[in-house]
């Protein structure tokens, strides 16, 4: 219905990397268990989860394991059973230590109360407050790359009303087919899970955002979405980052959400496509968020595919499952070529924020020199949040925090797109990273 | 060291004997210099006009009379070499200049020819319009002892007779203007 | 149309730093940030137009009747400092912001070629006492557009890397050398 | 020896146009040939010896708060004496200087030293160092005037060495400006090297 | 672990843009200028551009490696563009030796004093260019005709440029119908045929320049198009005012550097500003000045100063006029 | 004569009515203005460096006068005797700073630290810091990018190509503190400066255990006490792991620094020394400070 309809985007800024969308027809597959996981303590933006169980005890699968304190927090629960064998400061994807649980796999003992089964459990019986509770709960997060709690993002200000929900299936990312593999396999579930966010929002509307690269997913939604009520697609141009959320509000309903507010304050809440399926799987089916679609891709990969994975897997685990790390490897990148994290060490578990891990040679990763900035205006043009990346880089590297500040260095996305496309090479967001960072200090 | 403290009294007194002694010097210096600098001053014009015009024995700086044509005033140095008129000097000018005003002492026999020409003041581009200076170029000797009467006081460019300095059509233009506005005002009246 | 005339001529084609060469102290000193280049351009055109007015009315009715014209440097410079000095002082009590936001030039602004320049050339260009006051306010509006470029380009100049041995002062002449140039094109206008 | 690092830094260490950036328009103004400027700068070297020398005589009786006042009155009174003495000896060189004579007085370069160290130093050091910052300036002048005058007019001290023009530039203001700062620039390498 | 990992902060891909291949784009939009000046001027032009371009490159090889003493940067291609664009706004006559000074001061003070690429805020070649002019005026503004392929160079046949000969005229106090008489009709300008500098004879391979520029998205539309159109309508009212003592608008588009200037020389991206909005001022500006120079100056050609003069704004422009940020406007349905 | 007479008038009227309209302009407009900011600017070097803290030297002059002690208050370019004078001027006592000097707290050379991965990210400690643990496994190490070097107005720090870690020229220094604010692992620590400056200092900030510590760097602090049992002075004190070495206490014995079994104890300038023993067991900080002359002298 919507099929023919004038593709929408946003308006100011934007790029067009490469999509090697390698995966996209690979279904995703089931990583088997592995020997051990570990489990980090902070996979969510906010307080560290606090844990419950110690050292020697036994666990389930489902089992809750940490427990989310302070408003801003999430619960932790085991991926695997078996025994827990340490609790300790380990490495995080930074290469900083950080607080985890390490379980050492024995056998797959799920706890009781959860339906394993995989049939659609359309009907939504769950009151409003308790399906928030029931998220919050299950200890899920934002599953498209923030991971915000969202339990947290579903309790409105008093003062605020949301008008719609947007469910991002944007997937901008080069490589990432995570989202997309979901849209196409377990569409209904999701559309519940939307549904379920819809109750608790107390919304009429739900906009679904797709990019038209993916049109088998826009097709296969548009279908199913007709059986339920209020839930609509909108095929989206390609541009990075209408992943965004800021972005993607603006393709869709034309507003712009001010510096420094929220989406409610535009009237919407974006959650991700993943995050709706995680909703509906623990709402519906009492399961706690321990595992998600982690996308292995790379050109030089043997196998690249689409796996469920249980938190707490390593990284090098993954990077066998699809034909184990070519030689010529230069960069292991969790995330996407845009935003993604390069990781130090493959000894990395993941965590619930953990979309794709790439693998990328040698040849493509080297940065090429840095040249002075020749004033070509680009990184300004394609700032999606209309910044003037040269600028805030300088005022950083002379250290002048007041302009920045000024310069509204906060409002940076670090969705990469100058530094992508400066034709001197500047590592531009490098730096504007650093200037957010300071100028948070002095404000 | 002691230094004197503030007070009005002592401000007052201090500025007092301060301007005091220092006019008093001035004064001095004022009273013994007031005479030399007006010679020096009429000096330098005497060159000028000595310059532009033939041996004469009065003092055409005490004759001077000016002319008034089309809204110009010019200034007529007569010169006279016993009681007879040898020639006059003009001081004349233009607003034509690249860079503005240029003035002219323009030397006139009594025939009407030029005798020769000196730039007063001007701000012509050095090493371009300032070439109009006789230290500086040759450009001023071609309108010695012509007559304007069969000597077209224009730049070759637009139809004249007069060269003009390379790369400096304009102040060429404008000098001519100067010395047109000198020979008219002689033609017109100023022949005394 | 003479008031035009004076307006052009000292902003763009005799702009009294890049053409006439005045008030080159506080133009390479105070011109670092673009603000203070406001502040400074404010506090200029103030003492420019009350030293104009104070130094006319004492050319036209002390130096020329009492015929004592070569005393024109001393009575017009010790009239303007008197001036600025009560001017700060007067600033300070009445209106702490202003004198927060100009003050701190005055003093420098005391030994500042500007304005006796334009006071001594207002008389010697034979203004009367409006057209003084239209050129003084010219050369003032014609100091604040050269400071303002100029403390743009210095402030662009300070988040790039100069050659060491040109940073400073060095590369602000040759900026200035290159602005004076530009302007040149004004050449001839009036 | 003392006396002699007191005069010395004027010239160099403490050069009025090349290090403390006193005195600048008259540096520009007036410099476009080497007699204009070291004329420029001999008529400042006598206005600030002269000042130097009144003000470090009488700085024990004037009261703070008229200081700067009366310095001001004695540094243009002998600013007055130049003018007049000028118009008489050298009438040629006044009209070249033109507007800048009287502007000595504004000079920041006097005043600052009457006010920084004559007031505060005795009768020698304060001769000494009225000569040095002087002459120091002069030869910032002479510098600036040679320079300008050899690229602009292609001659030096008004003997003319090549056929035809030099670079116009270098006589008009632009010139001006860009050869100052390349000399401040070598100026700042010297300095620099003999520390 | 046999071989180490790479790690760095995001992004980790990169867009195809670089400095050389920008740079090189805008020689290759000027080969169609550089042919067209060598076809009408000869070998005038062909002496003058390669002196211009081999002494530029040089002198920045030259002062980077032996007074800077840091890496040279010729490879890049922006010394060849200032060479090129000077050597183009000079007339083919242009003896030899004070082409090499004129580079000397392009490349030397208008680009190395300031650290080089990407930091100087005046236009180099306009800097060369307008040293050039202001120091050699006699050599510089003897304008060879445009006759066809030629063979001579210093002593080539030389007339008036268009426009010297309407501001003469007009000194002169001619009116402007008379005038038309004596100069190139618009088909002529058009397809090259005046005197002039070597680049500025033919617009229509000018324009060719311009529409490669804006494919390859190498410059954007706001600078050019606010020149050309601020000079149409200012001249257009100038013109409509008094016919008489003004030229028309299509004369002053076609005739000099307007078109140069606009094209190739406003847009160099290190001394223009860095928005759309700024830009479009920018434009504006340098479009009153030059028909303000041009009309009432003294000089007939504006361009270049006007450019120049524009180019000390920009860091004020680039100062108060912010792109528009997201989210600025709110707007809420 | 008369003319004379009217230049007098004339000036010294000028001159009077000047100094009298001053006058009642300075009474009715008067703002009390403490004399003594001005005494203490005059003071200070007028350098307007920031070492203080503050944006200039009248700004803080200001605070000198207008704080009730000077404790925190220090001109690092006037040195302590600036600080005595304005303390003189103010009649408050100054808290006796000795003069102090910056030494690196690391000494995980490319030797001593095995690389783990290539770092290729923009070159500044702080954006490598802020992204990762960093090119070796130590997440307090230094991370050879020079920011403390970039940020030294002394130009008192240089990098040290071979090792990967920087040097402080001790003549140089002027304990500004600008580095240590500048290094984002806080390995730059300001010390009491000694006699011929010499050091000895524990050169390690890792809170690891001994053996972990041990895995990323050769010469990192493990904890291990030899050093606290052998020192008489009671200068080093232990936590975390780590030995830390008052600079204040420590009385250059050197005793400490043998007894090191990693060597994390560096002593600088210090003479070599000469029993047969040691000759073998030539110290890590021997080679280092012997390094440290012979760059300097380069
Ligand atoms: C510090 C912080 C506080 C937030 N607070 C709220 C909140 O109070 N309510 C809400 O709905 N979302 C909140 N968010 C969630 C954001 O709106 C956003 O959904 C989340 O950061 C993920 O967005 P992204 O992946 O586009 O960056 C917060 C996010 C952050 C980082
Ligand atoms: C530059 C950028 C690109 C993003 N791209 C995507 C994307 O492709 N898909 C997605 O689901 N979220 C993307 N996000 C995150 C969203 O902004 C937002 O956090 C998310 O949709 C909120 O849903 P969640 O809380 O359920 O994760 C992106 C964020 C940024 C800053
Ligand atoms: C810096 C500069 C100064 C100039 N000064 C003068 C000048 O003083 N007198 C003049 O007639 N033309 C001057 N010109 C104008 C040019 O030489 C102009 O092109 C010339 O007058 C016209 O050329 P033509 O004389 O060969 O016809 C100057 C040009 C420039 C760039
Ligand atoms: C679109 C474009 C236009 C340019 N125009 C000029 C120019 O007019 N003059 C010039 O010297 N360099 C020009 N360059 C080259 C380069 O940007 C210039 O040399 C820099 O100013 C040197 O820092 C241009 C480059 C580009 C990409
Ligand atoms: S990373 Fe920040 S500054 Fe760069 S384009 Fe994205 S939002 Fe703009
Ligand atoms: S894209 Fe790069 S070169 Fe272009 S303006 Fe931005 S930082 Fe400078
Ligand atoms: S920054 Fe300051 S403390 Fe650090 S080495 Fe330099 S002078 Fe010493
Ligand atoms: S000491 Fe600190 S600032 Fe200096 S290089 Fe090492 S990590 Fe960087
Ligand atoms: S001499 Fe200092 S401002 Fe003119």
């Amino acid at each position: 219905m919507r099929r023919n309809q004038a593709l929408t985007t946003y308006k100011k800024g934007g790029i067009h990397p490469a999509e090697y969308k390698l995966t996209d027809k690979s279904p995703v597959q089931i990583l088997p268990l592995p020997e051990k996981v570990t489990i980090l303590l902070s996979q969510h933006i906010g307080v560290p989860a606090i844990p419950v169980v110690s050292k020697g005890d036994t666990v389930k699968v489902g089992q809750l394991i940490a427990q989310g304190k302070g408003f801003v927090s999430a619960n932790i629960h085991s991926s695997v059973s078996g025994k827990v064998v340490k609790i300790d400061s380990l490495p995080d994807l930074t290469g900083y230590k950080k607080s985890a649980i390490v379980i050492e796999v024995e056998g797959d003992d799920w706890e009781e109360n959860i339906i394993q089964s995989t049939d659609l459990l359309k009907d939504i019986t769950l009151s409003k407050d308790e399906i928030l509770e029931k998220i919050r709960e299950s200890g899920i997060v934002g599953l498209g790359g923030a991971a915000f709690p969202s339990h947290v993002k579903l309790i409105l200000p008093r003062d605020k009303k949301a008008e719609a929900l947007i469910i991002n299936g944007v997937e901008c990312e080069p490589y990432l087919t995570s989202d997309h593999r979901l849209m196409l396999e377990y569409g209904e579930e999701m559309m519940v899970g939307i549904r379920i966010l819809m109750k608790v929002l107390n919304v009429r509307k739900a906009m679904i955002g797709i990019e038209n690269n993916k049109a088998d997913a826009i097709y296969h939604l548009t279908d199913i979405a007709s059986k339920f009520p209020g839930i609509e697609v909108y095929p989206l141009k390609v541009k990075y980052p209408q992943g965004s959320e800021k972005q993607l509000i603006e393709a869709l309903t034309g507003r712009e959400v001010p510096s420094r507010k929220l989406p409610v304050d535009v009237g919407v809440i974006v959650h991700n496509i993943s995050t709706a399926y995680a909703v509906y799987e623990a709402v519906q089916k009492n399961k706690p968020l321990i595992n998600r679609i982690v996308t292995v891709s790379g050109k030089s990969l043997k196998k690249p595919s689409n796996f469920v994975v249980r938190i707490g897997t390593s990284v090098r685990f993954l990077i066998e499952a699809a034909g184990g790390l070519p030689e010529n490897t230069g960069k292991v990148i969790s995330g996407g070529l845009m935003m993604g994290k390069a990781l130090n060490s493959l000894d990395v578990p993941v965590i619930k924020g953990m979309s794709g891990i790439l693998v990328i040679p040698e040849d493509e990763t080297k940065r090429k020199p840095i040249e002075p900035c020749i004033r070509c205006s680009k990184c300004v043009t394609v700032c999606p949040m209309g910044l003037e990346p040269y600028l805030l880089m300088s005022l950083t590297q002379n250290g002048n925090f007041y302009r920045l500040e000024k310069e509204m260095v906060l409002d940076c996305l670090e969705c990469g797109s100058c530094s992508y496309i400066c034709p001197a090479n500047r590592p531009l967001l490098d730096y504007i990273r650093l200037g957010k960072t300071d100028v948070k200090k002095i404000i | 060291m002691g230094k004197k403290e503030s007070s009005f009294v002592n401000m007052v007194i201090t500025l007092f004997v301060i301007t005091l002694t220092a006019s008093i010097a001035l004064g001095f210096v004022y009273e013994f210099t007031k005479v030399p600098i007006a010679v020096a001053k009429q000096a330098a014009k005497m060159k000028a006009i000595n310059e532009v015009l033939p041996e004469f024995n009065n003092l055409p700086n005490e004759e001077i009379y000016k002319i008034v044509i089309d809204n110009d005033t010019l200034y007529f140095y007569p010169a006279r070499e016993d009681n007879k008129l040898v020639g006059t000097a003009i001081e004349t000018y233009t607003n034509k200049g690249f860079s503005g005003k240029i003035k002219l002492m323009v030397g006139i026999l009594p025939d009407g020819s030029i005798n020769n020409i000196v730039v007063l003041e001007h701000k012509e581009t050095p090493g371009l319009g300032d070439k109009m200076s006789k230290s500086k170029s040759d450009f001023s000797l071609q309108f010695h002892k012509k007559n304007p009467e069969n000597f077209n006081l224009s730049v070759k460019k637009d139809g004249g007779d007069v060269d003009a300095i390379t790369a400096s059509t304009i102040s060429s233009r404008a000098y001519c203007d100067a010395v047109k506005r000198a020979y008219n005002a002689y033609i017109k009246g100023g022949k005394k | 149309m003479n008031y035009i005339i004076i307006i052009i001529s000292a902003i763009f084609v005799n702009n009294i730093v890049l053409a006439k060469f005045l008030g080159i102290c506080p133009f390479i000193g105070v011109s670092n940030r673009v603000e203070t280049s406001i502040g400074m351009t404010g506090a200029v055109t103030f003492v420019m137009v009350i030293a104009t007015i104070v130094t006319y009315l004492l050319q036209h009715y002390i130096l020329i009747p009492f015929g004592i014209s070569f005393m024109q440097t001393i009575t017009f410079i010790l009239v303007i400092a008197a001036l600025v000095q009560m001017v700060e002082i007067m600033l300070k009590k009445v209106s702490p912001v202003l004198y927060q936001a100009l003050g701190i030039f005055l003093p420098l602004i005391t030994t500042n070629c500007a304005v006796l320049g334009v006071a001594i050339l207002a008389v010697q260009n034979d203004y009367n006492l409006i057209e003084s006051v239209v050129f003084s306010i010219a050369n003032a509006i014609g100091f604040g557009m050269a400071l303002l470029i100029f403390s743009g380009i210095r402030e662009q100049l300070e988040l790039v890397d100069v050659p060491e041995p040109m940073k400073g002062i060095p590369i602000a002449f040759i900026v200035a050398g290159l602005l004076a140039m530009a302007f040149m094109g004004f050449t001839g206008i009036v | 020896m003392n006396q002699w690092k007191n005069f010395s830094k004027g010239l160099f260490r403490e050069n009025a146009v090349f290090v403390l950036f006193l005195g600048l328009c008259p540096t520009l103004g007036v410099t476009t040939s080497v007699i204009n400027g070291v004329g420029m700068g001999l008529a400042t070297t006598f206005v600030l010896l002269m000042s130097n020398i009144v003000v470090t005589l009488i700085k024990n009786f004037i009261p703070d708060k008229v200081r700067i006042p009366s310095f001001i009155v004695i540094i243009a009174s002998f600013v007055t004496i130049v003018e007049l003495l000028m118009q008489v000896y050298l009438p040629s060189l006044f009209d070249e200087l033109g507007l800048f004579i009287p502007l000595i007085v504004v000079n920041c370069l006097v005043l600052g030293r009457a006010e920084a160290f004559a007031s505060k130093n005795t009768f020698t050091s304060s001769v000494v160092d009225g000569l040095g910052m002087g002459l120091g300036f002069t030869m910032a002048l002479f510098f600036l005037g040679g320079v300008r005058e050899i690229l602009g007019n292609g001659s030096f001290l008004g003997f003319k060495f090549i056929h035809g023009d030099g670079i116009l530039l270098f006589i008009l203001a632009p010139g001006a400006f860009i050869a100052l700062g390349y000399l401040i620039m070598i100026m700042n390498k010297i300095n620099k090297k003999t520390a | 672990m046999s071989k180490l990992l790479t790690v760095s902060p995001s992004p980790h891909i990169y867009g195809k843009d670089t400095t050389p291949n920008l740079m090189y784009g805008v020689i290759i939009a000027l080969i169609p200028v550089v042919l067209a000046s060598i076809l009408y001027f000869g070998w005038g032009a062909v002496i003058v551009i390669s002196v211009a371009v081999i002494s530029s490159v040089l002198f920045e090889f030259l002062i980077q490696r032996f007074l800077l003493q840091k890496k040279t940067t010729i490879q890049d291609g922006s010394a060849i563009i200032t060479g090129l664009l000077l050597s183009l706004c000079l007339p083919s006559n242009f003896p030899v030796w004070l082409i090499i000074p004129g580079s000397l001061f392009a490349i030397g003070v208008g680009k190395l004093s300031f650290g080089g690429l990407g930091n100087n805020p005046f236009n180099p070649a306009l800097v060369g260019r307008v040293f050039l002019f202001i120091s050699f005026p006699a050599q510089m503004t003897s304008w060879p005709e445009a006759q066809g392929f030629q063979t001579q160079y210093i002593d080539a046949t030389t007339g008036a440029t268009p426009l010297n000969i309407i501001k003469e005229g007009l000194g002169k106090g001619d009116s402007i119908s008379h005038l038309m008489d004596k100069i190139p009709t618009y088909q002529q300008l058009f397809f090259g045929n005046m005197g002039g500098s070597i680049g500025e004879v033919a617009a229509v391979a000018l324009i060719l320049g311009l529409a490669y520029l804006l494919l390859r998205k190498i410059i954007t539309w706001h600078i050019p198009v606010s020149i050309i159109l601020t000079v149409v309508i200012f001249t257009g009212i100038l013109w409509l005012v008094n016919p008489a003592q003004n030229a028309d608008p299509l004369f002053h588009i076609l005739s000099g550097g307007i078109l140069l200037g606009a094209i190739f020389m406003a847009t160099d991206y290190v001394t223009s500003p860095m928005t759309g909005k700024g830009m479009i001022i920018y434009g504006i500006c340098i479009g009153i000045l030059t028909v303000v120079i041009r009309r009432f100056g003294s000089y007939p050609e504006g361009v270049q100063f006007a450019i120049l003069i524009m180019n000390g704004f920009v860091p004020l422009i680039n100062y108060y006029i912010k792109p528009k940020r997201f989210g600025e406007e709110v707007k809420n349905g | 004569m008369s003319s004379i007479l009217i230049i007098i008038l004339s000036l010294c009227s000028i001159g009077i009515v000047a100094a009298i309209i001053l006058y009642l302009f300075a009474q009715k407009f008067k703002v009390p203005e403490d004399p003594i900011i001005h005494d203490v600017e005059d003071a200070l070097p007028a350098a307007n460096c920031g070492g203080c803290g503050y944006p200039s030297c009248k700004i803080f002059a200001e605070a000198c006068v207008n704080s009730d002690s000077l404790d925190d208050l220090y001109c690092p370019v006037g040195g302590q005797e600036t600080m005595d004078i304005v303390a003189n001027l103010l009649g408050k006592e100054v808290k006796q700073t000795d003069p102090r000097v910056a030494v690196i707290r690391c000494s995980g050379s490319f030797e001593n630290r095995p690389r783990t991965n290539h770092y290729d990210g923009a070159s500044s400690c702080a954006v490598a810091s802020a992204l990762y643990v960093g090119d070796t496994d130590c997440p307090v190490g230094c991370l050879s990018m020079d920011d403390c070097v970039e940020v030294c107005e002394f130009e008192a720090i240089y990098m040290n190509r071979k090792t990967g870690l920087p040097v402080v020229i001790d003549e140089k220094c002027t304990a500004c503190g600008a580095c240590v604010e500048a290094c984002p692992r806080d390995i730059i620590e300001l010390r009491k400066q000694n006699k011929k400056d010499r050091h000895i200092f524990v050169s390690c900030i890792n809170k690891e255990k001994g053996g972990i510590a041990r895995k990323y760097c050769s010469v990192a602090c493990i904890g291990c006490t030899k050093c606290f049992k052998v020192c008489e002075f009671e200068a080093i004190t232990m936590g975390n792991n780590l030995a830390f070495i008052d600079s204040d206490m420590c009385a250059l014995c050197r005793r400490c620094v043998t007894e090191c079994p990693t060597n994390a104890i560096l002593e600088i300038n210090f003479p070599p020394r000469r029993t047969k023993t040691d000759e073998e067991k030539k110290t890590a900080s021997d080679k280092i400070s012997e390094k440290v002359k012979t760059d300097i002298k380069e």
